[in-house]
């Protein structure tokens, strides 16, 4: 297992390199130049040559991403060219809120849709069932800044039970984690379903009933732990999700996060800080991804740790 | 494309000890608080005339006020003499005084510093210590609008202990003079400042005024509405009915200085024909512009300088809503079955709605307008570049005076990215901006803005939309609040229940 | 082999077993009967799809539900009828009077709890032990079935385990409780022959300990002759022939009996070709009309595509289901000789 | 099926054949060991026969198979088909030559693809190795579903529309298409039920005749073996501990494994019930076989040298290799 | 030869060709009509399509037609579901606005289709070190934000709605990539593959005539997902000013303008909210339903 967790966390370096270089590129392809943006309105022409060579924006581009690679390597992600603070920095004041914020969300996810999926799948074609499905669809498919201008407006201000915006108390996660996790949970929850709708017709649980078992046993002991299984990874997935999908979230209710940082600064073309967002957001994404593959492995330990 | 940056007008404090945080939920956060660095109005809206203080203030009307220096004079053409105020104290106990004013110029002007805004001092030469109180500006040529850059943002007196300690950290931890005191700033969350106890003059009623970041429209309200914030000034227009008829939330409303327009390329076919320009400019029905998109906010604008600012001239007429004029102007300039053109402009909904309107508007005459919309960053590079054809944009005006407007928007060497997105080119009016630049007459000056307003009326490279206003909303627990016409948050008197 | 069974302990009647889908109804058990005495082992074979797994599950009342549903017949276990037992009942039932071992040892035990812990939790629920005493009881079970290092293996989950050793972890399962009755759903076919001459033989060993009657169910001819008492064989649904092991070799009645030994690759001889049985088992939603085997039997008379022979005892210890032992068949020698066995 | 011995043609030589699938591991992915499935073995096929393999699962015999049809690419060793060898030919003569070379699965759910007709499956094998004209084709299916006893109406049916039976015969008919001369037999008949079985051994055996065909049969079932088979190969974790003729093998078999799979297999007959050798413990792993002889671990007569020299294959009577310490 | 006989009576008498297909689609929609959320899935999705298709003869008004002297008009006879911002009529829009939203959706996923299926085939079927650098490839596209992707190629080749389409297409490559990956790896290890290999089929008949059609069904099922997903997608990007170009109907566009009239003139941003959510609704659930339907494991 050790060997597995070094082998993929080494894996992940050409993958970030990857990841680097394609930021880089796109970066480059994108029209608008960082220095005429700084430079503010009616700056000359002269003002925003002296900021590109201030922030050497001047150089030959390999020069630049090669310059770029050297410095990350040795953990410096550089400077904002927005506001000359490091990178990293202002990466690491986001970085906690993200984390949060992802985590009351699968929170939400997975406790609202696996018991959603396990009511929905212990009581197949029932009422209850289908109007817990109808819901989970509707949760996918509404917009998410509709829901949380909704969520709003509903809880804050005709209720005041919770606050509109901001990031800090218990009460401030509410909304913004019910807002992101409600379309995970529709998905988890409809995964669950069909999962133990699936480990319902193998084999050991006809083991199970021939022991004589009580049926929420079988369920319950022996059939939830193996239903899991595919659920860990789509909940894996989702926490993958949320850390590029909470842009707009984060917007809705003024949470500090990493996503509105990189879009932020994609719209400043602060390229120093869109590449160390969008690197740090990736090493959370692999590490997410080990992560469920070792809870897969926990739970399914059929699995060769090949 | 928005508008532009500072003004000026001044915080003198105030009695009357209220109490409270008063916190603002805005847009965006600020960028750096080195005055020298700033070119945003968020990141200036936190220091001007809060933490820093300028030599002179804007009053409502744009008039120079003593603020840091007390009485001025021009000695000659290129000499300015300043009398500063006495016994004030820098934030950081340091002393106010001549040497602290050179300091901030020379600062600014060090090619070293690369400060953004060198450029608009320019035509300082130096600045002189004439005594303790005492400092002489020695410009290069004559400048008659130097008071208007000395009160905006720009203008801002750093205190020079931090200037020479650590230069590089100044955007961080602004010090000034100022009835506030910079306290913290969370990045992209929010920046709080304090009342400044030191304070040499009326000292602020409140205790200190937290700046959020909340980037959606809607929440700002909603936060205003619960009480969460109290202030926002960045306000949909097509909310104001429902604030007006609210009563958790007041509407403020203030005439800015900054003009909506759409600009030719005139670099371009067939934009290079003035007919053609005329002939889109009689078949814009501005009116309906501002009643449908702008819901009355801001008021039909004649020239792209707004009534504000120094130089404008009410007898400029503009171009009527003519359709029939409009079809001869175009047949003149031999185009008979139909024009094409793209409308670029930046994605901000109101000027999106614009774009919007100006198409359907234009589909009468059968000019068919395909839009364009670009994300901010690459319509500003398109923009600079001389890409578009015909775009939607603004230009705010940082100082209330002519020049600002007149030498960005139509002077040959501000063509592009320095504000000319017309690439307008009349050596006629570039002397007329010259000659007022240097007139020290005030009414002289006047005299020639209105004679170069007249010619670029009838060149039209620009089709002159809306004067801005600007608007704020606050709770109704706040009084005492006003935004001067450079829309900067005023709280002089503001007291929060 | 010869053991005295005289106490019935397991008396099928006529027992029905069908399934209500979307192709059709599916006969899958059609009035079968059969008796098994306390210490008896019962063959069941027949061919893929003939039933035998579905009788099984019947005798457990396991039948997936819907589409399978049973409709008629008793299953008399130690003269009650566990038909008419609730569900409650049932449970106290299985896995403790009666048990099972499945097909499949690979996919019939679950793969996220251990082997002892699984065997365990049958113990600890009908012999209302302890967590601890059930776990030493579930590794001499294991040590019992002749698993090497018994305390070691019961921690082991079953993908650690090789698959004739997952079998005898079943094997463990099933015995643990001592049941009356133990039901083997072919529990060799997916070993390798080796393994299977092991597990037989360690079923036969338990049986003979501990009492226990076995249902053995198999395709394998050979097992059976080897490891049953009497045997049934299933074709379509139904018993053709139900008779003793031995008697069942030496002297099989009915076609398809005797069709099926023909059929087997011998070991024993040379044959340059085998003797088939032409055409293939009738789909379960489209049974002929008589007796399901008429369509491929070489002596099929039009009373066979009429209507289905009753159970015809011919001897103390054989029944036949076929018109040819009736008395309505007029006998034709010259067939049954041709296919009779050589 | 009496064989001429005298001058018997070698159709196919295997020579020290060995197979080993990486086991990748450590930090870098690297490879860390092998599964030795196939290890060293050689043996060949006489034109017109049949040789059998058997062995416990996992003992590499479909490995043995597959890497004579180059389905996966064998470690080392060589191959000859008809003088050739196969190992060395480039990827196109490869496909050429797989003419000749045919298979036949055991699957039959598995072995035809579920979205083609019976005639699109025939056609196109035909159409691959261009065995006949376009025109011909048709003629040439309904040829072929003949031989293997189905109606030309087949062609136009798909694979789940036919028995387990029936589908091993398209598979059959698939193989012939292309006229091959030796046909690899992979468990063919393991999943049939015996009464489908035996007519599709009838059908194999007549086809061999018709058609002077060489088959590689596969089987775990001692049956079927002896009656399909002119030789059998026992194989026992990568490795042949027996090959000979087929009576010499099941009357004299000599290797105590292959004594001991005899053993287990129960027969219908008091007659020939032997006493039965229960060999203890599983198969071990052949990513780590025991030294020496493989099979020592289970061998009730393992002597020392067992547990250290791998025994060779040695003729131990006229057509009959043992590789035994015992024995030799 | 005695088998030959053996399986005239057996055989099941032979319809004609035709009917042979048409019986596959009926066991199919036999299985799917089962399901009846699936159908009413099924019968959105239909109407929807019928709408776009329709639009021209349907649409009661101009959808383009600005009329500011009507603006914000609640849900009326006149306009059945009220005007927008500019007057225009919303009903037109969202029937124009289908147009949009669905190419949205089938461009979007038909481009990470392709590049998705093509991948996984090429890495599934060869493996090895193909696979490791395809596979380590999606990965970075995977690692990486969509919405960055999606905000920094609109960012660089201007927003329009086929870079939408594009971005939204270039994010759902990787999940294509790796299901068809998945389930090329587990067709190549069927018999059938083996069996044409040995008759020296090419490795192009192998991926594109036997892989690929038999690993239709989860691509199929993820296609109608991701379908949501994109109009998802494209709805949110639109929220961030990148989406369709202005007054182009596409309803995220639509949806999105409406929420500075949420209090004051909500249907604005109702109507269009309804269209998407119903859309999405109705592929999601066709696209379970195809998922039971193509499931052999699922007789029910
Ligand atoms: N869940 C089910 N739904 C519908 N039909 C079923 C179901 N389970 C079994 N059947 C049918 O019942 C019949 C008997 O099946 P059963 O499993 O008892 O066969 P078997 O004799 O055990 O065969 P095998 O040797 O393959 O295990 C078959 O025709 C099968 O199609
Ligand atoms: N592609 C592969 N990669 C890794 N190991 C393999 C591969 N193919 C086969 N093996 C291993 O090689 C060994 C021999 O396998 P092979 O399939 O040849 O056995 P077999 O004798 O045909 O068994 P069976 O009777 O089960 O078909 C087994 O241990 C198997 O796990
Ligand atoms: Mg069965
Ligand atoms: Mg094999």
């Amino acid at each position: 297992m050790f060997l597995f967790i070094v082998r993929r966390i080494i894996q992940t370096i050409p993958v970030l390199l990857g990841v680097s270089l394609v930021v880089f590129l796109i970066m480059q392809m994108v029209p608008g130049d960082p220095a005429t943006l700084l430079a503010g309105e009616g700056a000359t022409k002269q003002t925003i040559e002296m900021i590109r060579h201030q922030l050497g924006l001047d150089r030959p581009v390999i020069i630049q991403y090669f310059d770029y690679v050297v410095h990350v390597l040795q953990g410096d992600f550089g400077e904002s060219l927005r506001n000359n603070r490091p990178v990293l920095d202002e990466i690491m004041i986001r970085l906690p809120i993200t984390i949060e914020l992802a985590l009351a969300s699968i929170f939400i996810t997975v406790v609202l849709g696996m018991l959603a999926g396990i009511i929905s799948a212990t009581k197949q074609y029932s009422a209850a069932d289908i109007t817990i499905m109808i819901v989970a669809l509707l949760g996918i498919s509404l917009p998410s800044f509709w829901f949380g201008l909704m969520l709003i407006y509903f809880f804050s201000v005709n209720l005041h039970i919770f606050p509109v915006a901001g990031w800090g108390t218990f009460k401030h996660m509410v909304l913004p984690a019910l807002t992101l996790g409600a379309g995970g949970a529709a998905i988890v929850a409809r995964m669950t379903r069909s999962s133990m709708l699936e480990v319902v017709r193998q084999d050991y649980m006809r083991t199970a009933r021939a022991k004589g078992l009580k049926e929420h046993v079988i369920i319950y002991k022996h059939g939830l732990k193996n239903a899991l299984i595919p659920v860990i990874t789509v909940v894996g997935l989702q926490f993958g999700a949320l850390l590029g999908g909470t842009v707009l979230t984060e917007s809705v209710f003024a949470i500090n996060g990493l996503g509105r940082l990189i879009v932020d600064a994609i719209r400043t073309r602060d390229l120093p800080m869109v590449q160390g967002g969008v690197l740090i957001a990736s090493v959370i994404f692999v590490f997410m991804n080990l992560a469920v593959d070792i809870l897969y492995r926990y739970f399914n330990k059929r699995v060769d740790l090949n | 494309g928005c508008t532009s940056d500072q003004t000026s007008s001044s915080a003198t404090g105030t009695k009357a000890k209220a109490g409270g945080t008063l916190v603002v939920a805005r847009l965006s956060d600020a960028t750096t608080l080195d005055p020298h660095f700033i070119t945003d109005i968020p990141s200036a809206n936190v220091v001007y005339e809060k933490v820093y203080e300028t030599l002179v203030e804007p009053d409502k009307n744009m008039e120079p006020k003593p603020l840091l220096a007390t009485e001025w004079k021009q000695i000659d053409n290129v000499t300015w003499e300043f009398k500063l105020r006495k016994g004030v104290k820098f934030q950081d106990g340091s002393p106010f005084n001549a040497d602290a004013v050179k300091t901030n110029f020379d600062r600014v002007l060090d090619p070293k510093t690369a400060s953004p805004q060198a450029g608009k001092f320019e035509m300082i030469k130096e600045v002189k210590v004439v005594d303790d109180s005492t400092v002489q500006f020695i410009l290069k040529y004559p400048y008659a609008p130097l008071l208007s850059i000395l009160m905006s943002n720009e203008g801002d007196i750093i205190s020079p202990k931090s200037i020479k300690e650590n230069s590089d950290k100044i955007g961080r931890n602004p010090v000034g003079t100022g009835p506030y005191v910079f306290k913290s700033w969370k990045s992209g969350e929010e920046i709080k400042i304090e009342k400044n106890k030191d304070y040499w003059g009326n000292k602020p009623k409140i205790d200190g005024v937290v700046f959020k970041v909340v980037p959606e429209d809607a929440t700002r309200l909603a936060m205003i509405e619960t009480g969460e914030a109290h202030v926002t000034d960045q306000v949909p227009v097509t909310e104001i009915d429902r604030i007006e008829a609210s009563d958790t939330m007041d509407l403020y409303r203030t005439d800015g200085l900054a003009v909506e327009y759409l600009s030719f390329n005139t670099k371009k076919k067939p934009f290079n024909d003035v007919r053609v320009r005329q002939a889109i400019a009689h078949a814009i029905e501005v009116d309906s512009i501002i009643k449908g998109v702008y819901n009355d906010v801001g008021t039909k604008a004649n020239s792209t300088m707004s009534p504000k600012v120094f130089g404008y001239d009410p007898n400029i007429k503009g171009y009527n809503y003519d359709i029939n004029e409009s079809k001869k102007l175009l047949k003149e300039a031999g185009i008979k079955d139909g024009l094409s053109f793209t409308l670029t402009t930046s994605d901000r909904k109101e000027r999106i709605n614009m774009a919007e309107v100006i198409q359907s508007q234009l589909k009468g005459i059968g000019i068919n307008v395909k839009i364009q919309v670009l994300e901010y960053g690459a319509y500003i590079d398109a923009i600079a570049k001389g890409q578009h054809q015909v775009s939607i944009g603004g230009w705010g005006n940082a100082t209330g005076d002519g020049d600002y407007n007149q030498f960005n928007l139509f002077d040959s060497k501000s063509q592009g990215a320095a504000g000319n997105s017309s690439f307008y080119s009349n050596p006629e009016v570039d002397k007329l901006i010259e000659s007022a630049r240097q007139e020290a007459d005030s009414e002289k000056r006047k005299e020639l803005y209105a004679q170069a307003q007249e010619i670029e009326n009838k060149d039209v490279p620009y089709v002159p939309i809306r004067n801005y206003e600007h608007l704020a909303v606050t709770g109704s627990s706040v009084k005492g609040l006003w935004l001067n016409p450079a829309s900067y948050l005023m709280l002089d008197d503001v007291t929060v229940k | 082999m010869k053991k005295q069974f005289d106490e019935t302990i397991l008396e099928v009647k006529n027992l029905q077993t069908y399934f209500y889908t979307d192709e059709g109804i599916s006969k899958a058990v059609n009035g079968i009967s059969f008796k098994l005495k306390k210490g008896e082992t019962l063959g069941i074979v027949g061919e893929s799809g003939s039933g035998k797994s579905i009788t099984s599950l019947s005798l457990l009342g396991l039948i997936p539900s819907p589409p399978g549903k049973i409709t008629g017949g008793s299953i008399l276990f130690k003269g009650e009828d566990l038909l008419a037992k609730t569900e409650k009942q049932m449970r106290s039932i299985r896995g403790n009077e009666i048990s099972m071992i499945f097909q499949e040892p690979m996919t019939s035990l679950n793969p996220v709890y251990s082997a002892g812990e699984q065997i365990a939790e049958a113990i600890r629920l009908h012999q209302k032990l302890g967590k601890k005493e059930a776990w030493e009881k579930a590794v001499e079970m294991l040590r019992l079935v002749g698993i090497p290092s018994p305390e070691k293996r019961a921690k082991q989950e079953p993908h650690e385990l090789s698959g004739g050793m997952r079998q005898r972890v079943m094997i463990a399962m099933a015995l643990a409780c001592h049941p009356e009755v133990l039901i083997a759903d072919e529990p060799t076919t997916a070993l390798d022959v080796t393994i299977q001459a092991q597990i037989l033989e360690l079923i036969k060993s338990l049986q003979k300990d501990l009492g226990t009657a076995v249902i053995l169910i198999t395709h394998d001819l050979g097992v059976v002759y080897e490891t049953c008492d009497r045997v049934a064989v299933m074709y379509a649904g139904r018993i053709v022939e139900y008779t003793s092991a031995k008697e069942l070799y030496n002297n099989p009645k009915h076609p398809y009996t005797i069709g099926l030994l023909n059929s087997l690759p011998r070991l024993d001889m040379d044959q340059d070709e085998l003797t088939t049985i032409p055409g293939t088992v009738p789909s379960p939603f489209n049974m002929p009309k008589g007796c399901s085997f008429a369509p491929r039997c070489a002596h099929a008379k039009p009373m066979c595509h009429e209507s289905v022979p009753d159970l015809l005892t011919l001897d103390k210890n054989t029944e036949v289901s076929c018109w040819m032992y009736t008395s309505q068949w007029e006998t034709d020698h010259t067939i049954i000789e041709k296919v009779g066995i050589e | 099926m009496a064989l001429q011995l005298v001058d018997k043609k070698i159709l196919l030589n295997v020579d020290h054949l060995k197979q080993y699938f990486p086991i990748k591991g450590g930090i870098l992915g690297r490879t860390v060991n092998h599964v030795k499935a196939v290890d060293d073995i050689s043996f060949h096929i006489y034109e017109g026969e049949t040789l059998s393999i058997v062995g416990e699962s996992g003992c590499g015999k479909s490995t043995t198979g597959r890497a004579i049809l180059r389905l996966d690419e064998p470690t080392s060793g060589s191959i000859h088909f008809k003088e050739k060898d196969l190992l060395s030919l480039g990827k196109k003569e490869m496909r050429k030559i797989r003419k000749d070379l045919q298979v036949i699965f055991q699957d039959p759910f598995a072995s035809l693809n579920p979205r083609q007709t019976i005639g699109q499956i025939l056609g196109e094998a035909l159409a691959i190795q261009n065995v006949v004209p376009k025109e011909e084709r048709k003629a040439r299916i309904e040829e072929l579903l003949g031989h293997v006893g189905l109606r030309p109406e087949a062609m136009e049916r798909y694979p789940h529309e036919f028995s387990g039976g029936q589908r091993q015969r398209v598979g059959i008919a698939r193989a012939l298409a292309v006229d091959p001369k030796l046909i690899i037999c992979d468990e063919a008949v393991s999943a049939l039920d015996v009464s489908i079985q035996a007519q599709v051994l009838n059908l194999l055996k007549s086809l061999q005749k018709k058609f002077s065909l060489t088959f590689l049969f596969i089987s775990h079932d001692l049956g079927v073996v002896r009656h399909i088979s002119d030789r059998v190969m026992v194989m026992y974790l990568g490795k042949i501990v027996e090959i000979a003729d087929k009576k010499s093998i099941f009357e004299n078999p000599q290797h105590p494994y292959t004594r001991a799979l005899l053993s287990a297999i129960p027969v219908p007959n008091p007659v020939h019930q032997r006493e039965r050798i229960i060999l203890t413990g599983d198969v071990p792993s052949p990513i780590n076989p025991p030294s020496g002889c493989r099979f020592h671990t289970r061998c009730p007569f393992a002597i020392d040298i067992c547990k250290t020299k791998a025994p060779e294959l040695k003729l131990s009577e006229q057509n009959h290799q043992v590789a035994c310490h015992i024995i030799n | 030869m005695k088998t030959e006989i053996v399986l005239n009576n057996n055989e099941i008498k032979l319809e004609k060709k035709e009917s042979q297909k048409l019986k596959r689609w009926k066991v199919f929609y036999k299985k799917f009509k089962k399901n009846k959320l699936a159908l009413v899935g099924g019968y959105i999705v239909l109407f929807y399509i019928l709408v776009a298709f329709l639009a021209p003869l349907i649409s009661p008004k101009d959808p383009f037609a600005i009329d500011l002297m009507h603006k914000l008009q609640p849900p009326s006879l006149e306009h059945w579901m009220g005007t927008d911002d500019k007057g225009r009529d919303i009903l037109s829009r969202i029937i124009y606005g289908s147009r949009l939203s669905i190419s949205v959706g089938f461009v979007s996923v038909l481009f990470g289709a392709i590049f998705g299926i093509t991948l996984g085939l090429i890495a599934g079927y060869y493996g090895k070190w193909v696979d490791t650098i395809i596979m380590r490839v999606v990965d970075i596209l995977l690692a990486f934000p969509g919405i960055l992707l999606a905000l920094a190629i609109i960012s660089a080749l201007g927003p329009s709605l086929i870079n939408v389409m594009v971005a939204v297409g270039i994010f759902s490559i990787p999940t294509f990539a790796r299901i068809v990956r998945g389930s090329t790896l587990s067709v190549r290890k069927l018999e059938y593959i083996d069996a044409i290999r040995a008759l020296g089929a090419t490795d192009s008949t192998i991926i594109f005539k036997h892989i690929f059609p038999n690993i239709l069904s989860p691509i199929i099922v993820q296609a109608t997902l991701k379908l949501a997903t994109a109009i998802l997608s494209a709805a949110g990007l639109s929220y961030l000013g990148l989406g369709a170009q202005p007054p182009s109907p596409e309803w995220g566009a639509m949806l999105s303008s409406g929420r500075d009239y949420l209090f004051t003139a909500p249907h604005i941003a109702l109507f269009p909210g309804i269209a998407i959510s119903t859309l999405v609704l109705g592929f999601n659930i066709f696209g379970d339903g195809l998922r039971d339907a193509l499931d052999p494991r699922m007789k029910k």
